[in-house]
């Protein structure tokens, strides 16, 4: 865990109100996994809490990483307005535990399922697999059309299967993610990220023999441990994991959702 | 650099220099002995602990506003004897005094956390947080009344062989009368000050953001109120005071010292910057250089 | 625009919009009004009169601090007559209703004031400013007790023949005590809240940087602190309540109507910005606009 | 009195801590007068007040004006950082009472006097005396050489007599304006602008006869008039006025230094 000064390279919207920002800097080189995340201060004395951002991609040989993400309020609004060559103060990697990209084999069946602005740890997912040749099914669901982003991404992935839904079906299927998770044959891996409904509905979803993981999100303090803001309850409800530090990615069975 | 000119001693509390993380905003240390060397630190206050382990609310736990944070983690932590056999001995590998954070729902739970604390060899005093916002027993409670609060001194100092600092809240009309009441109940010294309580809500939603309605509001926002609290009981007081509330710089820490404050806690600013408390450490002494001053009592009001 | 969208009826303030300018923070409106129109607003909470003509306290009588700022103006206006025969005459010119902020240190001054001030047809309501925390005697003293702020309500009543709202001193242990004793002595309506006591200090010269030394926070900083203020009345309490605190844009108004305010002051804001007023005015519209509101009033917690 | 937008065209530190800001926007054809402020914005969310600076120049054929002020605090600190095309959010021409430059007349002896941070107003009204070809002496105090700027604007000025003095000695004469005021022979008019105690100096050493104007400073909420943040007392002491509406000039023998 490293806090550096990192520098813009990109910040673009690439879908309504969705951005891509590409940040260069020393700390790209300690950027490995997916789920990991970034924790960026907001560039304004105000505010006083980090964003927690997922890598959606890493580049080492240009020196750049890669944040999608959607403005929803007044952090994410001021981040709109870096420019290339501004520095942001990140913190990062962060998360005790990524996707387990290295786990399934070449011959397991492979969902990767992302809504919304879950969508870019599950992209860098689809990467890191993909480039080990191993074949996924990628699902990525989006409110509408213009929503979409990356589209053209995920089908120049080798070795992948991918499916775009939307809840209007303004742009590919029409429906959530749930509908074509049930249409599809049973995996034995699943990796998920979106809004705890949809994840909430995919742990429902899915058989017991496929080992489903799920990124959570939730509102931080330290992003690193120490404040207990970002717990989430054990499946018993019994006891805390803390989402920033033993996650943000959880096996769906660990956790209450 | 000599580490000396920063140096102060408090009771029960050595330090190299007047800065310390406050407590809840630092766990127990362990995660940001990733990032440095703890012993850089004057000193440490631990997250707030009680008897047995607490759970704590649910999240949202934390909300943002303007220059500031509300949070109502509701005192999760591992309870008091995991916090000595496990926490303690963890921090114990550092050259740097505790300050044990207690809080509870009773008064016997306070004296209990005391007992099961007071022989670690680290603790180099108590803090009885009398003020925590967030639990709906206990806590705040305590710390709005001045007779329960020095009823609670008084059990406190009986069974601890260590100084006894008390935590006070700012959600009060007269702070002055509580910093007086556990004064003369024996206090060793008092630590100004802990969150005033403050909500916000999602416009989108119509709903509070936090779970549990209220938080604790903390961060640069409440440095004006710190301030003067901790004037006005310097005042009539000549008990040690910890300062805290906003502290972000080395500035700050110096505003603080004039206000009244012998040391300080930073909370909040430890989540915008990590490093904070060395970072503040080091620019301080900065300071004193550029201003001449040789020893950072010097920099208090009547220094 | 349909400005009726905006319209909001208040005891003795008939609102085109739910926005007015703080008192204090707006003067008598002439030097606002040569930057626009002041029809547009809601209405107009003027300066804090007294009986007599007041001079207040030296300077410096403003500081700043992380999204906030300090104020020690101490109550200085030109008295209840000038401010009947010169500034409510001027702000006549103008189709908005006046709240008028009574300020004194006595109950008689208060009595005074309002007598004074009662026949002038543009006063739509009094507010009793018992929270003034930048005077010596009266101001807050009659804000922190429930008994003194009930009976200087009654006093109120019983000569005005104009609706009475109570301003809520943020600076006490209980503020529901005191809303529910002023509602029970008759007060029409809650403006809340008045400013948080607080202190900077000058760290090259150790001095405190307002003359009066303490002074009251005002500003975003303090906005956590009033929505929640505003939520705790609003479960005891029916009374109309004017919400303040930090308002700076018409999402921070959407949050104080959700938390129970029936209408928002703007104070502090007027300074960063001049138009803020009318530009909140504007923004408000346009967010109903978006979220397909069709009556200012839906935007309310129950709404 | 107008709020607009204006863009910065330079802003360079052109002595120690001490900064020359130019600007240009629409604002600039309503500023006229030596004496009246700018209320300027810090650009920065956490900061609610305004910082009052004097216009030290305007130009209108370029449509700019300049500020010159100095980094002693945060606001000032941050305003540094603002680059060329930045925009800065300003409120102007405040004050209610600029320097009478309008009324000396030809043989007049005009003395202006200035310290530190109080030099841009005093440069403006000499320029503007000038101009109008009418001879002035410029006294222009600073700490010391580091902090000495518009040396050479000074001296550029026609009809003028221009003394340059330090407090240690460092560049042109050793001492305060004072001690140069005391050996000048006593002027018609003086116009001031400085430290509070230099401004109470001067008071007390010029003759009666002496139309003496100073300007003021105070910490200021509003800018406009509102507020009662600025008052400042008058020589009776029995009222104030407000240095932003009322001043920030004044007769010197109608207030309470
Ligand atoms: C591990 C993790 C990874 C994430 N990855 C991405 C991503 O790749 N792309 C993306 O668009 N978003 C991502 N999010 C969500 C993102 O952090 C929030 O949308 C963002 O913090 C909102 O900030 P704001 O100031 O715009 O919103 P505001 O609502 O104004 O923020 C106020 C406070 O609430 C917090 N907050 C609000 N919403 C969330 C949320 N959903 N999760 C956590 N904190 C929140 C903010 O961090 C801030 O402290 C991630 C969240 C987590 C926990
Ligand atoms: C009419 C007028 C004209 C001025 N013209 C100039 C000028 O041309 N050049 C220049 O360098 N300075 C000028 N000043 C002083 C300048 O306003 C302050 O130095 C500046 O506001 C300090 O801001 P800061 O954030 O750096 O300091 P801080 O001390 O951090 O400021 C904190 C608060 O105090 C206020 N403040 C601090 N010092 C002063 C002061 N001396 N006067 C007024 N408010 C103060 C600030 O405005 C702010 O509200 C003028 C002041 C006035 C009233
Ligand atoms: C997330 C969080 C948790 C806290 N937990 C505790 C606690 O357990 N015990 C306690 O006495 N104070 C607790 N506090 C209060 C801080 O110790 C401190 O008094 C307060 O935050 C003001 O300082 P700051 O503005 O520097 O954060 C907590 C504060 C925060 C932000
Ligand atoms: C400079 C200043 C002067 C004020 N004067 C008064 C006053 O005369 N009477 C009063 O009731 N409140 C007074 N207030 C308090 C405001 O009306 C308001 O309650 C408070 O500032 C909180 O709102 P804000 O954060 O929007 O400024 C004053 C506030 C400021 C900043
Ligand atoms: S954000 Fe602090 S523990 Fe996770
Ligand atoms: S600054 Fe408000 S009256 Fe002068």
């Amino acid at each position: 865990m490293y806090a550096k000064p990192m520098k813009v390279v990109r910040n673009r919207e690439i879908a309504k109100d969705t951005y891509e920002l590409i940040l260069s800097g020393e700390l790209v080189q300690h950027l490995h996994e997916a789920g990991t995340f970034l924790h960026v201060r907001v560039p304004e004395e105000n505010f006083v809490l980090r964003r927690p951002l997922s890598l959606a991609a890493v580049n080492h040989e240009l020196g750049t990483c890669t944040i999608i993400y959607k403005r929803v309020g007044d952090g994410t609004e001021r981040i709109t307005s870096a420019r290339p060559n501004d520095r942001l103060d990140v913190l990062g990697p962060l998360g005790g535990s990524a996707f387990p990209v290295s786990l399934p084999k070449n011959a397991d069946r492979i969902l990767l399922v992302g809504g919304g602005v879950g969508i870019p740890p599950i992209y860098f997912a689809a990467r890191q697999l993909t480039e080990r040749g191993i074949p996924v099914s990628i699902i990525a669901g989006y409110a509408d059309k213009e929503s979409v982003f990356y589209e053209k991404a995920f089908y120049e992935l080798p070795h992948s299967d991918v499916t775009i839904v939307t809840d209007d079906g303004s742009h590919g299927e029409k429906g959530t993610v749930i509908d074509i998770v049930k249409k599809q044959p049973a995996a034995d891996w699943l990796f998920a990220c979106g809004p705890r409904g949809m994840l909430r509905a995919l742990k429902a979803e899915v058989p017991d023999e496929t080992n489903c993981y799920v990124s959570l999100e939730e509102h931080m303090g330290c992003g690193i441990g120490a404040c207990y803001a970002c717990i989430c309850e054990s499946s018993d409800r019994r006891s805390y994991y803390k989402v920033c530090q033993d996650g943000p990615v959880f096996l769906a069975k660990e956790v209450y959702l | 650099m000599n580490r000396e000119r920063l140096a102060i001693e408090l009771p029960g509390l050595s330090m190299k220099n007047p800065i310390m993380p406050a407590s809840g905003c630092f766990g127990f240390g362990r995660e940001y002995a990733k990032l440095y060397d703890l012993s850089c630190l004057g000193a440490i206050a631990i997250k707030g602990t009680t008897g047995d382990m607490r759970l704590g609310n649910l999240t949202p736990r934390v909300a943002e506003s303007p220059s500031g944070m509300l949070n109502a983690i509701g005192l999760q932590n591992p309870g008091a004897e995991a916090v000595r056999d496990e926490e303690l001995l963890f921090l114990n590998e550092y050259d740097v005094p505790v300050l044990a954070n207690v809080s509870g729902s009773t008064p016997e739970e306070y004296l209990h956390v005391i007992n099961t604390l007071k022989a670690s060899k680290n603790v180099g005093a108590f803090e009885l947080n009398i003020s925590c916002p967030n639990v709906k027993t206990g806590g705040i409670q305590f710390g709005t009344d001045p007779e329960q609060a020095a009823r609670l001194t008084q059990l406190a100092k009986e069974v601890s062989d260590k100084p006894v600092y008390v935590k006070l809240s700012p959600n009060v009309t007269d702070v002055v009368a509580i910093a007086k009441a556990v004064e003369a109940a024996g206090a060793d010294g008092l630590s100004m000050i802990n969150t005033l309580v403050g909500m916000r809500f999602d416009w989108k939603t119509k709903q509070p953001i936090l779970a549990n309605e209220r938080g604790g509001l903390s961060g640069p926002a409440i440095k004006p109120v710190a301030l003067r609290m901790i004037y006005d009981v310097r005042q009539v007081s000549d008990l040690p005071i910890i300062g805290m509330g906003g502290i972000s710089n080395a500035k700050d820490v110096m505003e603080f010292l004039i206000a009244g404050a012998n040391a300080v806690a930073v909370g909040t600013a430890n989540f915008t910057d990590p490093f904070a408390c060395p970072t503040i450490i080091n620019e301080l002494e900065t300071w004193m250089d550029k201003m001449g001053v040789d020893h950072v009592t010097e920099l208090m009001a009547n220094g």
